[in-house]
Parts: C-alpha cells; structure tokens; sequence
C-alpha cells in the first residue's frame, strides 16, 4: 500500500515532535527543573509512529516508563503533556502523574506505566472490552526487550491467544533493560520467536525503518480488528539516550551512540527515503521541523510558567467516591 | 422472606447486575469449568460453586474461563474496567495475591489519581478468605488488611448472605475497584435474602447486638463467634454491643466511636493479621480519635503471628474462638 | 542403556507404591477422617519415577499440589508422609503442613507446592546453590499443564537459561488444570515448544511410558550435571482421579477415566513390556505388589493411631529466633 | 569515627560479610550492570550505586545481575537460601513486590513452619522505599507494613549509616528471612561509622533523645523529622523522647511500653500506610499493654490515604512534616 503525500508528512510530523520534545527535555533537564525520573525515547519514533498511524483515535494503547513517544502518536496535547512532566496543574493529569503516569483517556492512551510488565494484562483488558462491546477497536501493548523477560507478558499473551483478543504486542527491543543487554537477558535472544511459542503470528521489524514498522503494524492491526487474532511485532531499536535522564551509560561502548545517530536515525534514514524517490520534498520536512521546533518551544515556556497544583489536591481523585 | 445460603446470594448478585448491565462480566479460573473439556459445561461454577448457572445464562461470552494466569485476569480486569466493563473477577483464594497484586494495588487503585481524576474503574475482584477448612498455610490466609492498607481501593468483608448481596450489588455498581471477600466457611450459612436486588451502602456497619457495657467490633466470619459470646455474657450479665463494620474500607468510624463513647470498653475481633492487621488499625484508630471516652485498655482478638497450620487441632487453637473472646471480656469488664 | 534387573524391580516398586498410597487415600478419604485438600497423583507414577531415579539422595526436587509421587519417588518416607497428610504430630512436617506442603529437605524434597508455578523459581534457586557451591548437583521442578500458563513458570526458565543453571523442568501434561482443558487453556497447546522459545532443550515424551521418561529425564540430568545446562521435559500424563478429592469430574466424559486405566496406565505397561522380554518375571512383580500392599496398609493404620500435635505447637516453628 | 554515607555503610555491610561467608551472593537488576554489553563491567552497581564495587572483588559469580523478572529473583533466593546459601537479593523499589510477593510471603516465609520447623531461610531481601525523590505512585511508597503483617519474616529500617551497617550485617548472619528497607532520600545521609564489622541485633530500638512529657516513635526516615521536631520543641520547653524501634519485626515492645509509662503521652510518626500501618500497630499495641500509663490519646501521624503524587508541591504535602508533628505534639501537651 502506498502512502499518500499527506500521510507522509503527517507521520514526519510526529516522529519530528517526539524527537524535538524528547531533545529538549534533555536539555532542560539539566537545569533540575523538571522532576523525578525520565526516560526519553528519542531513536524509537519510527515504532511508535508507524504503529499508532494504524490506530484510530478510540483505539487503545497501553505504554510503558518510556511513554512520551506513545502518548504523542496517539494524539496527546504535547503542551499538556510537557505541563505534566513539570508537575503542573493544567499537565495533562493534573500534576498527579508526571512523566512515568502520563495518560489521555480520551485518545485511548492508558497510560504510561512504571512498572515493567505492567501494560500488556491492561491491553488484553481493554481488547476484552472491545470484543464484549463489539465496537470493532483494537488495543496496542508496548513492552521493552527487558520487559520481555516478566511473566505478566506471557500471562497477557497467552491469554490473548487463548480468548482470541483484538491485540497487538509490540516489543521495543532496544538492546538494554537498564544497564543490561539484551543478548545476556533474553534466553536465545529472540523475542519474537519466544512469543510465537504462544500460538499467535510475531514478526521481527527494523524498527528504525518507518516504513517496515508501518507495514507489519498495519496487517497485524487489521487481522486483529477483522478477527479478533492478537499478534506480536518485535521491533530492532536504538536508544539515543541514557535509560533514564542522569544515566552516565558507562556500560555503552564510547562510539556506539554517535554511530547509532549517524547510521540508524529513523527520522534521516525516512527523510532520505521519501526525498530519494521524490514523494516528499525536503523543504516540506524543513518547514515541518521549524512547526515543530516552535510548538516544542511554547509548551517548554507554557510549562515553566504554568501554576503548580494547589497542595490541597493532594487530597482529590483517590475515589470516584468515597464516604 | 426465602432462607438463601451465602453462596446462593452472591450467585443472585451477580445474576442480577448481569441482567440488568450488559457491561458486567465475569472471568476466572473455573467460574464455569470444562472448556476445551469432553464433558459439561458449567462443571464447577466457580471453586466452591458460586458461579454455578451464570455461564447457562450469560453464555461464554460473558462468564469466561481463564487459564491459571492471575496477573493477566486481574490486569485484564482492570483494563476492561477502565474502557468500559463492570468485570467481576475472581482470585480463588486470596493467598494467590502474590502473583498478581501489581495489577490490583498499583494499576487498578491507582489510576484515578495518577491520572488526575480521569479515570474510572468500576472493576469488583471476588475472592476466597479464612481458616477453616484445613487447607493450609497458603489456602488459608485473611489477607484484607493487605489491600486495606491501600488507598484507591475499597473492601467488603461481608458476614452474612443478606449482606453478601447486598454489598454485591453495590461494589458491582461502584465506580472504584472493590475488593469483595468471602470467608470459606460462610457459603453454606444461610439468612434470610429478599428475591429482589437491593443495595447496602458502604461505609455503614451493621449493629448486630446492642449493649451497653462492651463495645465489640468483629468482622467477617468473626461476627459469629462475637454474637455467640455476646449471647452468653449476656446471660452473665454483661450487655455487650457488636458492631459489624461490613467494609474495612471505608471504614465506618462514626459508629465505632460513638458505641465506644457509649459503653467506653472495646473489643475487637478479628481473623486478619494480629500484625498491621484490622484489630490493630481500629484500635489505633480509637485511641487517637476516642480516647476519652475509654474507661480500659483496647482487647484485640486476633490469630497469632504464625502461618495457619494444618491439623485440625492446631488450626482450632489458631482461630480466634468464642471461649477466647468470652475471656478478654471477663478481664475488661474488670475495669 | 538397559537397566538391571534390580533396577527395574526398584523401578516398580516406587510406582506401585504411589499407586497404592494413592488409591488408598482415595478410599480413606470417603470417611472424612483425611483432613483438608488432597490431590491425588494416580496414573502419572512413571513421571515422578521416571525422573527421580536418575537422581542423587542430594539432588532436589520442587514440587506441586499434586505432590505424593514426587515426595515417594524422591525417597520419602511412606509413613510419614501419611501421618502428615492425617495432620499428626510425627508426620514428615509435624502436622502443620499437610499434603500440599510435604517436605524433606533432607532428601532434597524442597516441598509440595499449594501454589500453581510456586516451584519453578525455587528450583532454580536450588540449582544456583548447587552451581554456586559447585557440588554436582542437579534441581528439578515438577509443573502441570495449567501451570504452563503462569508467569513465575517462564521467568523460572528464562532465567535458569541466562544463568546456565543445572536444572531441569518437567510439565506433566494431564490434559487438565482443575476443570479447564490444556487445549483450551494453553495458547499453541504445545508446552515443549512454548518453553524451546526460552533457548534450551524441550522434549515431549509419552508420560505412561516409564522408559520414555526415564530416558529423556537421563539425558537431561546429565547434561545439566555436566554443564550446568537446563532443559524441559513435558510429558503426556493421564490422571485417574478428580482435580482434588471430591470433585465431580463433570468436565470428563464418562467412559474416559476407565479407558484411560484400560489402555494408559502406566503400571500395566511396565508390566507387560518387562514381562514381555523376559527380563523380569510376573511373580516378582506380583510379589512387590503384596509388599506395597501390606506396607500401605501398615502406613495407614499407623497414621490414623498416631496422635495429633499438641496446641500449643502452633506457636512454635515460625522463625529460627525471635527476639 | 570515620564519616560514611548511608550507601556506603550498606556498601561495607554487604562486603565484609561476603569476605566472611563465600555462601552470601548478590541478585538482581543491574546489581552490577553491564552484562552482555560492550562497555564497562559494574556500570550501575545498584540503582543508586550500593552495590558498586562488589563485582570486581567477588566476580560474576556472587554478584549476579539477573534479568527483569522479580518472581524469579526471589524465587531463586529463596530455593537458594534453603539449600546453602545466604542469598542477598535486591527488589530494587519495594513498590514491585507486586510481581513478586508471593515468593517471600508464600514460599520464604512460611517454610520454617509448613515443613514442621525443619527449613533454614537465611535469605536477605534488599528493598527501596519512600518519598521524596518526585518518583511517583509506583515508585515511592513505604510498604513494610504489608512484610510487617507476614508471620516468619523479619523487617529492618534503619534510619543512618551506622544502623544500616549494622542490622544489614545481623540480617546476612540472621537465619530467617530478613526485609531489609532501606529509604532512598538516606542515601546522602552520613554518620559515624566504624570500619570493622559489627552487628546491632533486631528487636532492640534505638533511644535517639531523651525526654519526659512525650514519646515519639518514629521510624526510618521520619526519625530525622522527629529528631528536628524535638529540638524544636525543647526550646519551647516541651521535653520529647524520641524512639527509632530500627526493626518492625520483631518490634521492641518493652522500650515503647516503658518510655510511654514514664511520659504519659505517645505520638507515632511513620511513613508507611496510614491504614494499617506501622502507626496504627503501634498505637493498637499501646493501647491494649499500656493504656492506663496514658495521659491522653495516641497521635499518629502519616500520610494521607492517597497514593504518591508526583508534583513536587503534592508530594510535599503528603509527607509527614516537622511542622506537623510540632503541631501534633502542641495538641497533645494541652493535656
Ligand atoms: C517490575 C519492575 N522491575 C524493574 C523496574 C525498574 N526498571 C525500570 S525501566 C527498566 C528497564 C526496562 O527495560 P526495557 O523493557 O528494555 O525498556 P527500555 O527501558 O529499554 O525502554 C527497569 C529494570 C520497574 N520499573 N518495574
Ligand atoms: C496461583 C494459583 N492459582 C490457582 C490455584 C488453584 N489451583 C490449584 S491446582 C490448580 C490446577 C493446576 O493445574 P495443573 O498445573 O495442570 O496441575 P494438575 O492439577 O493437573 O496436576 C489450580 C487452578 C493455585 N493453587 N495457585
Ligand atoms: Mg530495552
Ligand atoms: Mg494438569
């Protein structure tokens, strides 16, 4: 299937904003305004954007501690998403979340989620609902290479499996959980093969490649909304950042980054792709990267003048109700 | 009005929410029993039977088998429950908290407010509690002081079948994640349970006895031991006032305190942990917030801190008994 | 290999004897006097004894709910044992644990497991201790089929891969976890090849056939006593009787526990196949059986005179020392 | 003395007992880091750095980096610690024993007494806890409560160096299985602390400040926050002792009790829940053994029934605070 002009530039778009947000968080992480811990996910756009395009606005997904890259696919404010992360009032959780809690319900984001492993039992819920209601959604789980080595992702896939759930099980394999590699974590070291173990279709996908990432989330996702079949993708990725901001990433090897971003950046290795061809012009990309750059501008600006919750929130939100 | 057991009224609960929310389902291990079986369908109904006719009514769509896989019922629970489902699921036995708690006290009570207010999760968790049955030190356990202790959650601990529906209803209806706990020794108890739903609003205990010398609260199978020996102090002379509390959380601390400041003596028994457990949070509780009113030191009856063990006559002496709870009012009334 | 005479008998004998402690407990059940859970391990003796015989007196097992064959296999005192699952103060635990807590750790039986996937992670833990302290020896954990779905049973594996522990995995396949069918429950239906996807060895074998599992169980011990490597054995189990003691078995079809004990029991197998081959004659196993018989027999009345613990040791025993 | 942070003294406990005992080994995540990766060995050494260096003496083989997979962590050192060895894993923030809380309060902590008194557990379970670090719901709570509750374990939470040095020493050298919690605003905090090994033993709590009219019982890091209260309060010629019981589990009793009849007056500051927490045992212990020595009612002061917000204004109001226990103990000199 061939993308449309539009389409391409949107998906641009969104792996721009998510690199240019998670840049600048970098950036302004180092004035200690931002608090608590962070985990960037600049070097995985092309997985995040090339699944989430796939997915309609009430579709689910489900995220993991590296959750900007989702929240913003799926459609979150990323100024409200940037307030959240200073911990403001108008943040797109009140303040209450911050980075590893952000969520949109309404855009069918569940959810950040900060504990590894956490995410995929939710999707398989949210999965479960769509077949009750028969609405005809679908929902996304997204899980590292660590997170692959947790029991509740099994539990969540062969549940999947066994009750025949509208679900996608993308694994963002990275290389490292922490500080440790995947080579050394992951018994023989393939993950998609480990989970085709459970009796439903995995793919392993460049996922620096936009385009593969696109095509194998777009056929899983449609046999998912046809029939109620989960499948998994596991996606080869590379992380440009430490695994949480302040990460000195001693047990990287010293060139490996700059390498990473000189030969396997997802958003050069697309710009030259749709440029080559001729589908894109450059200067579109250019003029996008400006929008983007602007709009990253504003929301770092909004949040740091954006008020703080009122400390008597502390209270609210507990229960729906409650005495 | 019809006798009905505790097990019956927990089945009519669900029966009812079922027919009246096309949203509510339930999953576990066994609800039904027999999928991919060459025998029936509906083999077990749930463990102890409790689920019984659901699946014949509901169909498999909504009364759903799961593999052992109690992280992923649970977490799927709570999934469903934020986009859209009232899911009722079952953990066993509640000593199987273990292997699934993270989705219930990390994801499901917390996504309201990590969320800041946005989320919803009408989720009910059924599960198996209480010593009785010789099963063990891992089949045995009352762990609600566990997810008590956890903010965004709400539990029920139901003593009765009236209430046992009741509260049902109610938790099914709730818009936060309910844990609801059944004692094993409950089922086969019966009362009088009204054909028709009705609901009982949390938050409110139940005065089971009224006195005036001796505030008991009790909880759960516990409630029992507590009347019977009420019913023989009383005999002796002592009036003593049992109150049923019906949910730990929230926990109705208004009539707590103003039984206590009636009778100024409490007591309060308790099949959770003699550690961290409910007898000691109530106490607590009353010694900062009634403490003036109290003529006498505050009697917890609790099992002892050791696993349940399994011999009959180990497991009697660990559960709390009516001889033990007629004793430490002896030595309160005393004061 | 072929296995001596003498082997062969021992052979029997520990399965007979399974059997009948089995059979019996079923029986004595019916008069209440059995306190609690009982799970009965009838037809599956060739796995427990298949497996154990390749073991050292130090070697370890971790085991399940379903755990008399194992603790016999593993050398265990018969009459202990039954005094335990009586609840009686000279039981093999004292009375506190009862038949899904029985243990010996001074025969390497870390304990019967009352929760499903409990074992496995406890298993690799032993194993460690043996790798660690370098003493040769050798783990093994047994899991059903509807343990095959829970989390801690992969993460077990996973890790025991990435660590080279010497331990082995055995699931017995009985068709059924409770009242639920393995076909149904375990995406793929196809435990071995689930496990492979974890990076070790996994065989099926046919658990009715002692020579089968033995064999397999052998080749697998071995190779972990050597290296330090994993493996997982999954054996097609029969079970004769409900999921516990008073079960209906409403979800089996009515003529399939007598065909099973027409066609699949593991004990007439053996018997016809060493019979068949001369290697051991009909009468010495027939005298086995009046050994068992008579020893079982002795087992229970001995258990149902022996008293009951004192109350007062349900405060002994919880911690080593405390305050 | 030398002056020594809170890691270190950890740091050193952990050394010196692995010098002493080639049984103790080191598991969990990034214990050391780096496994299976191009750069340096021992790239994180610990979360927060309190394992650093132990690789490099011990190797790979006592100092095992695992993969993300808690049950199987805990698992295995609880197998391990009843076959030989003095297993010290890491749970790297307690706020995961979601996943994996069946394998200390399910298996490690009852096999002492399912199997009769016959099993050995010297296992060391590592944990992080508490507020302050902006981490948010999943990452900051203080949940030794739920351990508390748990017959057959022990619970330590040192609140300085120089205890963190010693307990951890008595809990790799303790045959049961040991919680230790250690609260990772501490990290920084520096004490006094000897080079040599030594060992505090569990059950006794420390007397921080002697006083007369009330008692503090403060635990782990809200000990600082009594502390700071105290010397406030001294100056406006209210006399607090301060207690910091160090262990949970066993829970030095006889000190509260005793500090309680000489002043008439207890206010207990803590962390962890405020629903069946360590305060509201505390406070229900008291007010069953010691009621009549008190002058007016028990203060407990935790946090709200909330979960951790993450903005650093919520999460400063949800802490205890000094000025509320200044406020606390003002209410309670009135009378
Ligand atoms: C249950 C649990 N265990 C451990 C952690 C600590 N932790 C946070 S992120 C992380 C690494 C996750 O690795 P991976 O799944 O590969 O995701 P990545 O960070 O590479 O995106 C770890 C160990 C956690 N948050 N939750
Ligand atoms: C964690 C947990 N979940 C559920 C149970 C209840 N339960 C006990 S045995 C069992 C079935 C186990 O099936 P399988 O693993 O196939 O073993 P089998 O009984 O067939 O030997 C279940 C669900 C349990 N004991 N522990
Ligand atoms: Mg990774
Ligand atoms: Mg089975």
């Amino acid at each position: 299937m061939q993308m449309s002009h539009d389409v391409l530039l949107q998906a641009y778009q969104t792996m721009r904003t998510i690199r240019e947000f998670e840049e600048r968080i970098h950036i302004e992480n180092t004035t200690g305004d931002i608090p608590g811990f962070v985990h960037l996910y600049a070097g995985e756009e092309a997985i995040a954007t090339g699944v989430c395009m796939n997915l309609n606005k009430d579709d689910y997904i489900a995220s993991t501690h590296r959750g900007h890259g989702h929240c913003i696919a799926k459609g979150c404010d990323v100024k409200a998403m940037m307030k959240e992360i200073y911990g403001r009032s108008t943040g797109l959780c009140g303040g209450k979340g911050g980075s590893m809690h952000i969520a949109d319900l309404e855009k069918g984001m569940l959810g950040a989620n900060a504990i590894v492993g956490g995410a995929p039992p939710l999707a398989i819920g949210a999965a479960l609902s769509a077949k009750t209601l028969g609405d005809g959604r679908v929902a996304v789980a997204f899980s590292g290479d660590g997170a692959s080595n947790q029991g509740t992702v099994f539990e969540a896939i062969n549940m999947a499996v066994v009750l025949s759930l509208p679900v996608l099980f993308v694994f963002e394999n990275n290389g490292y959980g922490e500080g440790t590699g995947h080579d050394y974590a992951v018994g023989s070291g393939d993950i998609a093969g480990r989970c085709a173990g459970f009796g439903l279709p995995a793919q392993k996908v460049d996922g620096t490649d936009f385009f593969a990432v696109q095509k194998a989330a777009s056929k899983a996702i449609e046999r998912a909304r046809a029939g109620g079949e989960p499948s998994v993708i596991e996606c080869q990725a590379v992380r440009f950042f430490g695994h949480f901001e302040g990460d000195p990433q001693l047990y990287r090897s010293k060139d490996e980054i700059e390498s990473l971003r000189e030969h396997s950046d997802c958003l050069k290795l697309f710009r030259s792709a749709v440029c080559a061809d001729g589908q894109v012009q450059g200067n579109q990309l250019d003029a996008i990267d400006e929008y983007v750059a602007q709009l990253i501008d504003e929301a770092v600006s909004e949040a740091q003048s954006a008020p703080f919750p009122d400390a008597s929130e502390v209270l609210t939100d507990v229960y729906k109700s409650y005495l | 009005m019809p006798q009905k057991t505790y097990r019956q009224a927990i089945n009519e609960a669900l029966r009812s929410e079922m027919q009246r929310d096309p949203g509510v389902i339930i999953l576990g291990e066994d609800v039904a029993g027999g999928a991919g079986c060459a025998g029936e369908e509906d083999a077990y109904g749930g463990a102890l039977g409790v689920t019984k006719g659901l699946i014949g009514e509901f169909g498999q769509s909504r009364v759903i088998d799961t593999p052992i896989t109690e992280s992923a019922i649970v977490g799927a629970a709570a999934g469903a429950a934020m986009t859209g489902l009232r899911p009722v699921a079952e953990l066993m036995f509640v000593d199987f908290l273990g292997v699934c708690f993270d989705q219930i006290f990390n994801q499901a009570a917390k996504f309201r407010y990590m969320f800041g207010g946005k989320a919803k999760t009408p989720l009910v968790l059924r599960t198996m509690i209480g010593a009785g049955f010789r099963a063990a030190a891992q089949h045995s356990q009352t762990l609600y002081h566990l997810f008590t202790a956890v903010p965004g959650l709400k539990c029920v601990v139901p003593s009765n079948a009236y209430d046992a529906k009741g509260l049902l209803i109610q938790a099914i209806r709730d818009d936060d994640p309910v844990v609801f706990f059944e004692h094993k020794v409950l089922y086969d108890t019966t009362d009088d349970v009204p054909d028709e739903a009705y609901s009982i609003p949390f938050g409110e205990a139940n005065l089971v006895r009224e006195g005036n010398d001796v505030t008991m609260v009790a909880l759960s199978r516990m409630v029992h031991f507590a009347a019977e020996a009420a019913d023989s102090l009383a005999q002796e002379g002592i009036s003593v006032e049992v109150l049923d509390p019906r949910t730990t959380s929230p926990l109705d601390e208004d009539s707590i305190i103003e039984s206590v400041e009636k009778t100024g003596r409490l007591v309060i028994v308790d099949e959770s942990a003699k550690r961290c457990g409910l007898a000691s949070d109530i106490a607590g509780m009353v010694s900062q917030k009634a403490f003036s009113a109290l003529k006498t030191g505050i009697i917890q009856i609790t099992p002892p801190h050791t696993p349940v063990p399994f011999s009959p006559v180990l497991e009697d002496a660990w559960i709390p008994s009516v001889d033990g709870i007629k004793q430490a009012v002896h030595e309160l009334a005393k004061h």
